[in-house]
């Protein structure tokens, strides 16, 4: 029996390599779909809050990245946006990044066509803006100032949901989709240290770490990290096959057979001490 | 004393940056915006030096018909159509440099790139044993990391996705912070010990 | 007298048209039209203009704010009035725009700006003058924190590579990766094998390359002595010509200047996975006994140490990358740790100066650590007794560069 | 010929031969990778006479709309000087670029580290400790014990006993924590590169082979 283990303990590395190519082809070629949980973690954090907010609440939300990033951040704009619809807030979307505002308008008007919700009443799109920072200060003052007009250059004042908006104050939470800067940090500083407005956001799974001291800090109410954020926004609105989810699938494959691999390594490896040890 | 002279210019150039960044008044403005689109013309006009000795290395292996010699033809070919084509056709999309370089140069990185996720699993495998307290913390924490990144950390405990963030924001971050200030410091050194001609082994031996 | 009617009519179809081609959206309706004849047109206000700041003169930086009430102008003008009292007008920027930096006044001159608004081809309305005077400045603003602790650290390490200089005894601690670099490559001689050297990826400006090829006069002249070959593949011209020179140097001063053999020492590609590739071929085939991994890597650091792990080599690693640096630690058998890879030269050699210099990286960290322990407690009881709290903001704003 | 399915297949033929490194050295993956030495060698020189010799030293020398700078000789020259190593009567030449590109680089290289490398992260670990809850105050304390004792582990002109030893320690501990979390967390970013490549290989490139035998249109 131990026999095996120490074999075990010296497996011929192209077994892992072989083990780790069918974890990844697998799932690929059988369209595996392998069910999402999600833990005590912050973008579920992030779900809650937006789920807790009155219907009605006026939210922004900022396409900070580009077709580069596009599939770990797409995902996540469409089941934020799916989100926020459902829960009849009105989406006020915007760009800081210049490729930025196309992707969310494609997000928003295709769930806006399927959940029958209406551009100028649930939804607008105000377009990229330069400044990053400094921009959303001034937001902080007087947002129609920055954005007299939307995307497609229809004045403020002829767009019926942002009536009643003037600033930063009027709105209820900040969801930035950052692939870098600007993006989540510029928000968290300008927009939740001096105005204190909630500010939740997703980001690549690169940037995730330098942003989690945020959640520690509670700058941020939640914080989608990588593909496994976007699943997790997905299983928690209910998309049961959302292309995160279909994504992660190869991913926790591969992962449990790299974490058998480290616990059969320990197993071969204490079994072979206590024989040394008898010896 | 043939160093006296590079030295200097080494002191000179250095300064320039120094003084350039902290000093945006003329000439300093204009000598550190140059000194720098110089350097880069330098540095890459040097490439013929490589790409010498690249071709050099081959053709002597093909007539002395070394070890594996018959590979080296390939890689002659392979450098002189991507520079013939490039000189011809120019970068432009579509053309048959870009054809070349997006259908072959290309996959061939992502295909080396992605080797690393056989690589890591193979070194998983072997580094992260238990043979030392030292050892029993680096593979503890990949494991708690790698549970928190799918579902099945979620499944096993729900808050373990919290201690993936934790140690991902706290742990994670205090050890980089460590290692970059204490880098910085290192490259900080070096590189006065550059600019001021105290470390010049890196010219080789000339007196 | 009757025809009057209808020259108002051309006029209006006229500036309507005007107004049309200007705005870059859809025109407006006619409802739109109507309500903005009716509603005041929204204007600039708030106009500043200042000098911009940390530069080499020639240039003002403008921004300004538009009205919340009012139709939204069609485009915004930039008006600049020089010395001579001549209007000029610099620029025509789209509605939203809150920010102009005017590039061509000449230093020392006092010009005013103003900005006035456009709509349907005419002025719609305009803010006030400001005046401003560009010059050229000194000194960075945002950099002055930086400038002063930079000086005081640079004179720490010179003054401690000056006392190093004077023969003072000054100790260094055991580095277990370069302790080990003597019996790599004795273990590559016994097994008639060649050492494999690889000094990372970038180019020579990186220091991490330079401190790279410190190390590699060390390891040159110890295989000169050992006698087995060693091979240096190289990602770069420059890192593949100083790293001839250095090897020879290294075979001089050992006393085996035959022994050194330049085709040994060669480019691949500057291409980072075309080198990975041709590295691990080398690997297979030459089957080194010791690999050194030294200086700057990105994603292949672990191809090649995954790859010299497979061959059976001694691997002593080193990088100051602290993205790569997990992964040297899980594949090779030493690894220099950031700042250790720095303090190789200084090890190896044991060259007064060299320790010199890392007494006064030590005296740098301590004066760092200082900075962070002070500006911790500074802002912990700061938050109870505000005071403090100006001590840690001083301190943070030391530290910050813009 | 369809020029779309050729460079598939050229892509994954290579792709393939690269991949059957994982199994040994064979002849497959030798002459991939001389081809991919070779080729993106030529790439990399192409690149930089398009991308920086031509747009950075040539029009700047020659502006279009005529004249001559002189100024941008100089470059050029440290250029040739670099070059000069090919010619051992005049390799030490070669030296005074060597000067030029290591000054500008140890200088600016001294600059971006002091400033994104060593400021930047002095000023993050500037916080007050006691903000939030236990746990938070404990977190934020690991924090700033752990960077300090880390850059303690840096030292080498002391002797690591005492309490410096006990110091260093920690921070080789928290560093060891900190570089396992790193490894297990960029796991998920590797494997992704390798589905990537597969799903090139299924779907883009094993679909073309029936299209090739005739078979299914």
């Amino acid at each position: 029996m131990a026999d095996i283990f120490t074999r075990m303990g010296n497996l011929d590395r192209r077994i892992i390599f072989i083990l780790i190519a069918l974890a990844v082809i697998i799932p690929i070629l059988t369209d595996l779909i392998i069910p999402n949980i999600v833990g005590a973690e912050p973008s579920r954090d992030l779900f809650e809050f937006v789920d807790a907010l009155p219907p009605g609440s006026n939210v922004i939300l900022s396409f900070d990245y580009d077709p580069s990033t596009m599939p770990e951040l797409q995902p996540m704009a469409e089941a934020v946006v799916r989100h926020l619809f459902l829960k009849d807030h009105r989406i006020i979307g915007m760009a800081l990044w210049p490729q930025g505002a196309a992707l969310g308008q494609d997000a928003m008007s295709s769930l806006s066509d399927s959940l029958g919700k209406e551009q100028y009443l649930d939804w607008v799109n105000l377009g990229y803006k330069t400044g990053g920072g400094v921009m959303i200060v001034r937001l902080g003052t007087s947002m129609r100032a920055i954005f007299p007009t939307d995307r497609d250059n229809v004045p403020w004042s002829e767009i019926p949901m942002l009536q009643g908006i003037n600033s930063l104050d009027d709105i209820q939470l900040v969801i930035s989709l950052s692939a870098g800067d600007p993006g989540i940090i510029a928000w968290v500083m300008m927009a939740g240290d001096r105005y204190d407005i909630p500010i939740g956001g997703g980001c690549t799974a690169v940037s995730a770490p330098q942003l989690y001291t945020y959640l520690q800090t509670e700058q941020m109410v939640g914080l989608l990290g990588g593909l496994k954020g976007a699943a997790d926004y997905e299983t928690l609105v209910g998309i049961e096959n959302g292309e995160a989810i279909r994504g992660m699938s190869p991913q926790s494959v591969a992962h449990i057979a790299i974490m058998l691999f480290i616990i059969i390594g320990n197993i071969a490896y204490f079994t072979q001490k206590r024989k040394g040890g008898a010896r | 004393m043939r160093l006296i002279i590079p030295l200097a210019i080494t002191f000179t150039s250095g300064m320039i940056m120094i003084l350039n960044f902290f000093i945006p008044h003329q000439p300093f403005a204009l000598l550190g915006e140059n000194l720098q689109e110089w350097y880069m013309i330098v540095a890459s006009g040097a490439i013929f030096l490589g790409s010498a000795n690249l071709l050099h290395v081959h053709f002597r292996k093909t007539r002395l018909k070394l070890k594996n010699w018959k590979y080296s033809p390939v890689t002659i070919v392979g450098f002189l159509v991507m520079i013939v084509l490039g000189l011809i056709y120019g970068v432009t999309e579509n053309l048959p440099f870009d054809y070349l370089f997006m259908n072959m140069v290309a996959p061939m990185g992502a295909t080396m790139f992605s080797l690393l996720a056989f690589f890591v699993a193979s070194a998983a495998f072997r580094a992260f044993r238990a043979s030392n307290w030292r050892a029993t913390l680096l593979l503890t924490s990949a494991f708690l990391v790698m549970l928190g990144q799918v579902p099945i950390g979620a499944m096993i405990w729900d808050k373990i996705p919290l201690a993936k963030v934790w140690l991902m924001a706290i742990p994670n971050t205090a050890g980089q912070r460590a290692v970059m200030i204490g880098a910085a410091m290192g490259v900080v050194a070096t590189s006065l010990r550059m600019i001021f001609g105290i470390e010049r082994s890196y010219l080789g031996g000339a007196d | 007298m009757n025809r009057l009617p209808a020259v108002i009519l051309l006029l209006l179809m006229l500036t309507a048209g005007a107004a049309m081609s200007q705005s870059g959206g859809p025109p407006p309706g006619d409802e739109v039209r109507s309500a903005a004849l009716e509603q005041r047109v929204s204007g600039p206000m708030e106009l500043e203009a200042v000098d911009s700041p940390d530069d080499a003169g020639g240039a003002v930086d403008i921004n300004w704010l538009m009205e919340a009430e009012g139709t939204v102008p069609d485009s915004l003008g930039v008006i600049r009035t020089g010395p001579s009292g001549e209007e000029e007008l610099l620029a025509v920027l789209p509605t939203g725009t809150l920010l102009y930096r005017d590039t061509t006044p000449l230093n020392g001159t006092a010009y005013s700006y103003s900005i006035v608004s456009y709509y349907g081809g005419e002025i719609a309305g305009a803010s006030g003058e400001v005046q401003a005077v560009p010059s050229a400045q000194w000194l960075y603003r945002g950099r002055v924190g930086m400038m002063i602790i930079l000086v005081i650290l640079t004179g720490i390490i010179l003054f401690y590579i000056e006392s190093g200089k004077k023969g003072r005894e000054l100790y260094i601690r055991e580095i277990a990766g370069l302790a080990a670099v003597d019996d790599a490559v004795g273990r590559a001689t016994e097994m008639g094998k060649p050492v494999l050297y690889i000094p990372g990826i970038m180019d020579m400006d990186d220091i991490q390359t330079i401190a790279s090829m410190v190390i590699l006069g060390r390891v040159a002249r110890k295989t000169a002595e050992y006698g087995s070959p060693l091979l240096v593949p190289t990602s770069r011209s420059v890192v593949m010509s100083v790293a001839q020179e250095v090897v020879k140097e290294g075979y001089i001063q050992a006393g085996r200047p035959d022994a050194y053999n330049k085709e040994n020492i060669n480019y691949l590609t500057d291409d980072q996975f075309g080198y990975a590739a041709g590295v691990d071929g080398i690997m297979v085939r030459e089957k080194p006994a010791a690999i050194f991994l030294l200086g700057t890597f990105y994603a292949e650091s672990l191809i090649l140490a995954e790859t010299g792990r497979s061959v059976g080599a001694i691997q002593i690693s080193g990088t100051a990358m602290p993205s790569q640096i997990p992964f040297f630690v899980a594949a090779c058998d030493y690894t220099l740790i950031g700042e250790e890879l720095f303090a190789a030269s200084a090890y190896l050699s044991r060259e007064p100066k060299l320790l010199g210099s890392l007494k006064g990286q030590d005296a740098a960290k301590l004066f760092f650590i200082i900075l962070i322990v002070v500006g911790v407690i500074a802002a912990t009881i700061g938050q109870f007794w505000p005071p403090l709290e100006s001590v840690a903001e001083f301190l943070r704003d030391l530290v910050t560069v813009n | 010929m369809n020029w779309e399915i050729v460079g598939i297949w050229l892509g994954a033929l290579v792709t393939l031969c690269l991949y059957s490194f994982l199994y040994r050295d064979n002849p497959y993956y030798k002459f991939a990778e001389h081809l991919f030495v070779g080729m993106s060698a030529g790439y990399w020189v192409i690149y930089s006479i398009f991308n920086v010799l031509i747009p950075n030293w040539w029009d700047n020398m020659l502006p279009e709309g005529g004249g001559f700078n002189w100024i941008w000789v100089i470059p050029g020259l440290f250029a040739l000087f670099m070059l000069a190593r090919m010619v051992p009567r005049i390799a030490g030449l070669s030296r005074l670029a060597l000067g030029m590109i290591v000054g500008t680089g140890a200088g600016l290289n001294m600059l971006t580290f002091f400033q994104s490398n060593a400021l930047a992260q002095v000023k993050g670990t500037i916080f007050s400790v006691a903000t939030g809850g236990v746990w938070s105050i404990f977190s934020s304390l690991v924090l700033v014990v752990g960077v300090v004792s880390g850059l303690v582990y840096f030292f080498f002109s002391k002797a690591h006993t005492g309490f410096t030893g006990k110091t260093a320690n920690v921070g080789i501990t928290i560093l060891m924590v900190a570089f396992g979390a790193s490894f297990g967390y960029t796991i998920m970013a590797r494997l992704s590169l390798l589905i990537g490549r597969c799903t090139f290989l299924l779907e883009d490139w094993l679909p073309t082979i029936p299209r090739l035998l005739g078979i299914g249109g």
